[in-house]
């Protein structure tokens, strides 16, 4: 339903990011958190021109979030939401994009469009919550399961490997690469904005919590006990060290990370490996992406990769400035004419 | 010099000729300058190009034959020809292939360079055909082409390799020649295309001149034929392929709605061109974008339509079975789009160089749920250009999917067409909705359209999406009476669309013995059969349907007035089952599902079966 | 203690309750205990459960009610009953929302402790309905539920939100005491599913017996009922599912013909049960695939099929169109494979938890070409057991893919089933090709089914594909007249599976004023209906079509012998289509779209008003 | 058509892995050469039992090739190869299965069915016919064309950055990951083998010239007087060296890859970085991948890593089995009995 509020003069805040649907996801879902820092966060992305953002879905929990946003929203089909967005950006290059999506959306069925939005550089600003399950379909496992996970269609474990979505994302090309946890909304906040700030295909990894079907799958992130150790917050710039007391470290060895003791006096804070988010070559945000799988290392959050290269809408949009100068405004008439005609008299 | 004599002038009234040889060999290129001459001369015409399956099949193979057919007369052309009177062969397969379409007694022009042991060998032929009775029966005339070429050209700088290149120009002049064509144009045509290399258009030049010359001198040839000017409207006018023709009808829609264009595709046989055709005007604004898939080229399309673009997405019929979930979307969203599906060869991958209409129930019904689409055809290459522009024009109106169903063809065919002024054409138009009182993005109007709001647009901020929606808030709403009501607005609007078209038109009396109904690319066939039929005296007309979901308004009272209801179509009778099911009356089926376009004698034959032998008195 | 009086005891023949309430009040399986127990005292039965379409409302609101409705009986049950005779409710939004579906004059039994202001306002109730005349004319039974059993629990272990877990249990007890039903069976059930936490079975059999001490001792209740063990067959019974009838319908088509089963699939509403059911039967060699899409879930079955496996893939309407491409591929490579379409309401994303018959034009012709498979749909719980075997038996016997429709209403409804003997059931098997000596990959047996030369079989090495094939060889074949031929060989190949199935029977006399003809999950409603208006003496009988492409041979017959054919659908009229254009019979249709099974009385109703007020006479 | 020869008792040649079929590429086709390797490899990698190798292929002119291949092929539709050829394996893993594809095939429409069949190791053997163009529709711009590639689609240049083929296989987990170029043949055989001998995805990109729509594609690595300067061939073990005098190597500055020269002696071999395809992390893998789209480096050629894990089609098999032996065979009365029954008499 439409909302016929007046263009606002003053800055908007998070109250007019809110629509007035009723909010249908179970009580106690990571959704929440992840609207709420979205309704929070937009204000400052987007600071006047709440008509210009649209937010694109395809289906799944997490693609019913449009609905509950006060902006232009269109809720498509599965796996779908890159593709349809990617539409709707090149068709007006002014409006500010976000895909909500699924790990089931979009790695699954839209694992497709996901890596050729990516390898385009679309302008889209993909937000992926990340529950390792199927949550509308009520608890299948999911391209982001983990392998032998017992679920409604594993009732022996899956056989499947999981993806690991940042290095597809990785693999496939992506300008802007990030991860973040429901729980944790600031950081949210931050990385929501990094993305908004980016020029390109900017994709979001959110672990997010589904406590029905698949409840604590991020807990060693997020439990007061074991997150500090189990965390590495990559900041642009300092080296990477972690634990509660910030005593650990990773360094490399060749290409190879190892994690380093800063209290045994072997190792100072000159040896730990500094991050770079904006190196030409995805090779350290590879290691990242990597070490998230392997149980010994901490999970980095925050901005794997973020590099600047033209977007394929913006592409689409100079190449038609450039041939309408070359060329002129095209003339209808002669284009019906086209090379060869002749007179009947 | 040898003595040249006087030769006999006959005028006829409608020839076809087919060229045909080695995909190498040019004969695509031959066909079409033949055509432009003659249409330039004033001919009405229509052509038919065959391409091989294969990219490049090796040369002198009979899959790797390349035919151009063309039909021209001084009257009305609505066909490329059932089978042509003369015969171009440029080698033995290209002989062997065609032969058995020539019209008996047949005239044949061959390249005897070509006939030996290793082309013959290629071309399946145990015998040199030239030199047994195969072709007794025919009017062959045997011509040396590619030494006569190569002698003609000794003196140019062009290698061995480019001045047997030529020789495809040797054999179009020599029918210039014979069907008393001017070569200005060809040479005109030439000098452009070779501007860079004028050696060649001179080479080119020169072995056509060669050939025109060699029809006039030598003995071989003692008559040549004149076909008159055909009586056309006036005006301006140029070939046209259907394919080139939908393109140009989008680019028009969008020109007079003032909405750019977005093309979602992906490429597939035999409907890349369009893409390709739309890709080129940039400069009007035309975005096109080469998708990862079938599926991404609709979505995204859906994405430009909700964003206030002239949305389209071209295929042919696998990549359109792909399209259907996302045209669902469509439906339940109602969003202007246009989907065009150049049918060809079904069902899978079937045969993707040949023609079909075999798609016709898939559009209308290929998708879950009660998902009412609009569906029209196109039934000539020129026809494509107003289908176009009548697909658009719906589509934005009534905020619906359109399917335009074309097929290989038409697509592929050309005609002649009369430029139309601009200002002649439909008028096709939508506002966007800025007004925010009183706004809602499921409220009506009077032909059942939504309001198309786009993004951007401030205070209209709102969300679509897939699952049922409440009737005029567009809220998600899973309610009983709520989804039987839309179903049932959903499909009350596309059958409005039928208060907005044009009338089913007869051709031939109002009423008779038999109505041939058709759809599509059959067009021209069933005209001609029909106009046949009459002068033999049948009480036989024809009609043509464009508009199929929905049926013009008078459809039924169309079908009523004849005794018997013949429909003729390129599949085991998709038409036909709607119309029963629609209408409940008896109808007589004709299908032929061979990958090729109806010939006029197969229907013709049907009519005088069904009429019976003695004209139907 | 109070006294206990005498209560009267009333006997039924025919009941229907609906357990509601929040979707955390345990009412699916309040519901289905007893359904469990009603079956073993030996009523016929038939359920129907009504999940909310989010995973898990805000406990309270509207659309979290989550709903169970059973019909048992002492003679043959069709449906799950139009109207609820007795409605359990836990809270407010429970009774609001089910209200209007009570039989007027029916009995509510309420938990009163619920019906505080938040829940009261979570159901948009602006007063108390209990305190108001909202309930006037029905038999209201407030019972403090929650409390009550809370009483009952004062001395358990269990927490407090354990113990208020158990009120459902409380509301069985007094059902089982209103209908007079024994516990044990409940009780047995709890024994082995908290096996763990005998605290917790101790707790909720303690409710139980409480709930139904309550309804004996109270003064509340006055009449309990009797429902006489219906007169079914003799055997051994269980109740099943149409998605666990279809899951174990493959299964026993997999024992029997040796063949294992490849299920490729992908999860979506209401056909992952299929999945889901199958993935258990590991140890019957069963291959379950998630995919990572719907076009992969078919084309991995497609490939196991090459291979020699029973192959199998199952979805619901979206996920349909999305297979599209590849079932056009199945019917072009000749390979057995199972469609298996859960069909929901529609177009698009549509209404995933509710019903529909809409997709089956798109089962018929959703695809590009002419691309005929085999369709037949189930029409009840159980039966969708016995067509899965139908299925499978066809595609292997025939080489084709068929496609089973089922819908949401039968898939999730569940009845008793009598449990055939496994020798009684229909014979599915099919011999791979071994012998070298003449074979060819598409040379054909007298059904026009195509050898099966599996993958690993020395010597019979050969290409198939989604290109034209040729007769026989099956190599690549473009030519005009092996299309034409191999499209009416794979047409005439679907037609003659009609020689292979049973005949169209009909419920009622042979011949008469009606015939109502139905096909898929209303098949109980039509039944009952036509039961009921043949009873008030109309010459009305009922036919429901298993097979829909082909058609039964006589059912040209059937339909011929009757002055009228009503076709009740839950679309706006897809088999009515089909019988108008196959047989040019004028038909009467009922249409009722609202993701809703009928009602009988919406039939009986429509029959009514067809044959008349004065019964047909 | 079926080839009725017997069960070959001898080694088999070439000439049995010939179909009776005509070969419809266009003379000059690179795809000539990669049938010539395959029909000359295939008997050292299956010994006799040519009735166990299975082709699968999508739509493309590469995918024509199980035409050609006397054993037994499934000429799929565009893009579902990988899955067909899943569905092949996992319900018969006595098979050789192969997958023959294009780039239009695999990675545009065929894009998702390849990034899930890497992530799950499923135990086919994947050539890819990369000719950066789609051939068969004769000329459109392909996933692997470069930006700015004029087209029939692209008249005034395409603006879509290619995908790196290798990169996305490394991102989406594959285990196998090989290149190979069409006018290489010994070295294209030694691939082929390679490819058949790994247990898993393998992974294989082949450079093809489509001499009629993107000719000299790769002449670059193909023309005598420019290959030895751009081709990396990688060795397990052995350092990076390439040029016609092996005088160039490869050396890694951080996780940075550098050239250097071995001729002014500042450095040696030893300082070059040494080949290891068996690395358990995709990092080195990944910097070669990258250097390939740096025209400044060598293009590499060869295996850029394997390693083994289970293979999907092996774990459905050791389910079925394990769940067979815990539980027994199957009982099919047990199964429809359920858990609740009575009985009426
Ligand atoms: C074409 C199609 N296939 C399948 C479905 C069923 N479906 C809906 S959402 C979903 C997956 C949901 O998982 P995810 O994307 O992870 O979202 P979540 O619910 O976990 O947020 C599936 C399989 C569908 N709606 N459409
Ligand atoms: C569903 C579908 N979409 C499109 C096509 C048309 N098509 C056939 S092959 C092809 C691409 C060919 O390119 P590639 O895979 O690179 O193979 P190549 O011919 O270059 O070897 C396309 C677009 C098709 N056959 N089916
Ligand atoms: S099912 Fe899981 S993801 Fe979906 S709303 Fe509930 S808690 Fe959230
Ligand atoms: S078009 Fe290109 S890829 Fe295809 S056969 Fe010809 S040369 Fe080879
Ligand atoms: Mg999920
Ligand atoms: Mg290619």
């Amino acid at each position: 339903m439409a909302n016929n509020s007046e263009v606002q003069t003053i800055k908007l805040t998070a109250k007019d990011y809110k629509s007035d649907q009723d909010v249908r996801w179970c009580p106690g879902c990571g959704d929440y958190s992840i609207l709420a820092q979205v309704q929070r966060t937009l204000p400052d992305i987007i600071e006047k021109e709440k008509a210009k953002v649209v937010w694109v879905s395809g289906i799944g929990c997490s693609s019913r979030i449009p609905y509950y946003i006060n902006t232009y929203g269109f809720h498509g089909i599965h796996g779908r939401a890159p593709a349809i967005a990617t539409g709707v950006k090149v068709a007006n290059p002014e409006l500010d994009v976000w895909v909500a999506t699924g790990d089931g959306d979009l790695l699954s069925i839209g694992g497709n469009h996901f890596i050729h939005t990516c390898r385009r550089n679309v302008d889209l600003k993909i937000l992926l919550f990340n529950n390792r399950i199927y949550g509308l379909t009520k608890g299948q496992y999911s391209p982001t399961s983990e392998k032998g996970k017992i679920t409604k269609t594993s009732p022996y474990g899956s056989v499947d490997y999981p993806f690991n979505p940042i290095s597809l994302a990785i693999g496939s090309g992506a300008t802007f690469v990030a991860r973040a946890i429901d729980v944790n909304p600031k950081h949210l906040q931050e990385m929501i904005k990094r993305a908004g700030g980016h020029k390109g295909t900017a994709f979001l990894e959110i672990y997010q919590n589904c406590n029905i079907f698949n409840d604590g799958a991020f807990s060693l992130l997020t439990d007061k006990d074991t997150k500090d150790d189990n965390i590495l917050y990559l900041e642009h710039g300092k080296p990477m060290v972690f634990g509660k007391d910030l005593d650990k470290g990773i360094k490399l060895d060749g290409t190879k990370p190892i994690i380093v003791d800063l209290t045994t006096g072997s190792f100072t804070k000159d040896d730990i490996l500094v991050h770079d988010e904006f190196s030409a070559e995805p090779i350290l945000a590879m290691i990242l992406a990597h070490i998230t799988d392997d149980p010994a290392f901490p999970t980095p959050i925050g901005v794997f990769r973020q590099i600047q290269k033209e977007t394929y809408d913006g592409a689409i949009a100079s190449q038609i400035d450039f041939v309408t100068e070359k060329r002129g405004k095209g003339d209808l008439k002669k284009a019906l004419f086209g090379a060869n005609t002749w007179e009947v008299n | 010099m040898p003595e040249v004599k006087e030769k006999k002038i006959e005028t006829l009234s409608d020839v076809t000729v087919r060229f045909a040889g080695d995909s190498g060999d040019g004969m695509q290129l031959t066909g079409t300058q033949f055509s432009d001459t003659t249409a330039w001369v004033g001919n009405d015409l229509s052509t038919l190009p065959d391409y091989p399956a294969e990219i490049r099949a090796p040369a002198g193979t009979l899959y790797g034959v390349s035919g151009f057919q063309l039909h021209f007369s001084s009257s009305d052309v609505n066909t490329p020809g059932d089978v042509p009177d003369v015969l171009v062969a440029m080698n033995p397969a290209a002989l062997k292939k065609n032969l058995p379409e020539l019209r008996p007694n047949g005239t044949i022009i061959v390249n005897t360079d070509s006939f030996d042991p290793k082309n013959l060998k290629l071309a399946n032929y145990e015998r040199n055909p030239l030199e047994d009775d195969t072709l007794n029966g025919y009017h062959v005339h045997e011509v040396p082409i590619t030494s006569l070429t190569k002698n003609a050209l000794e003196d140019s700088s062009l290698s061995l390799k480019e001045v047997s290149r030529c020789k495809n120009f040797f054999a179009l002049g020599i029918m210039y020649w014979l069907y008393n064509r001017p070569l200005e144009k060809t040479e005109e045509w030439l000098k452009i295309k070779f501007k860079n290399k004028p050696e060649l258009a001179e080479g080119n030049i020169k072995a056509m001149k060669s050939g025109y010359n060699f029809g006039e001198i030598t003995e071989i040839f003692t008559t040549r034929y004149k076909v008159d000017p055909a009586n056309l409207p006036k005006g301006t006018y140029r070939n046209i392929s259907g394919n080139e023709a939908t393109a140009l009808g989008f680019l028009t829609a969008s020109v007079k709605s003032n909405l750019p264009i977005f093309l979602g595709s992906y490429p597939i046989t035999p409907a890349s061109d369009i893409l390709q055709y739309l890709s080129n005007y940039k400069n009007f604004g035309v975005k096109t974008m080469q998708a990862e898939d079938e599926i991404a080229g609709i979505t995204a399309a859906l994405g430009a339509a909700f964003t206030g673009h002239l949305a389209l997405t071209s295929t042919s019929g696998p990549g359109m079975a792909l399209k259907a979930e996302a045209i669902g979307l469509a439906v339940m969203t109602e969003l202007p789009i246009v989907i065009v599906n150049v049918q060809r060869g079904g069902p899978s991958t079937g045969l993707p160089t040949k023609t079909e209409q075999a798609d016709l129930l898939q559009a209308f019904c290929g998708r879950n749920g009660e998902s009412p689409v609009c569906v029209i055809a196109a039934q000539t290459p020129r026809d494509c250009f107003y289908q176009a522009i009548e697909a658009a024009r719906i589509a934005l109106k009534f905020m619906t999917p359109v399917i335009l169903l074309t097929d290989g063809y038409i697509a592929n065919g050309s005609e002649p067409w009369r430029i139309p002024d601009i200002e002649d054409l439909p008028d096709v138009h939508k506002e966007f909705r800025t007004e925010k009182e009183g706004f809602f993005p499921y409220i009506r109007d009077e032909n059942l359209a939504r309001p198309w709001a786009i993004p951007g647009t401030p205070g209209l901020e709102h969300r679509i999406g897939g699952l049922e929606t409440d009737d005029i808030t567009g809220n998600i709403n899973y309610e009983p009476d709520n989804h039987d009501k839309m179903v049932r607005i959903r499909n009350q609007k596309i059958q409005n669309i039928a208060n907005d078209i044009s009338d089913l038109k007869v051709y031939g009396d109002d009423s008779g013995d038999l109505l041939v109904l058709g759809w599509g690319g059959t067009y021209g066939t069933l005209k001609d059969a029909v106009h046949l039929a009459r002068k033999n005296g049948y009480k036989v007309s024809h009609a043509h349907l464009r508009h199929i979901n929905p049926f013009p308004k008078n459809t039924k009272d169309v079908l009523k007035s004849y005794s018997k209801v013949l429909i003729p179509e390129i599949n085991l009778g998709q038409l036909a089952s709607l119309i029963k099911s629609e209408f409940l009356i008896e109808v007589e089926q004709q299908n032929l599902v061979r990958g090729l376009p109806f010939k006029t004698e197969d229907v013709l034959g049907k009519i005088t079966e069904l009429l019976g032998g003695n004209n139907g008195k």
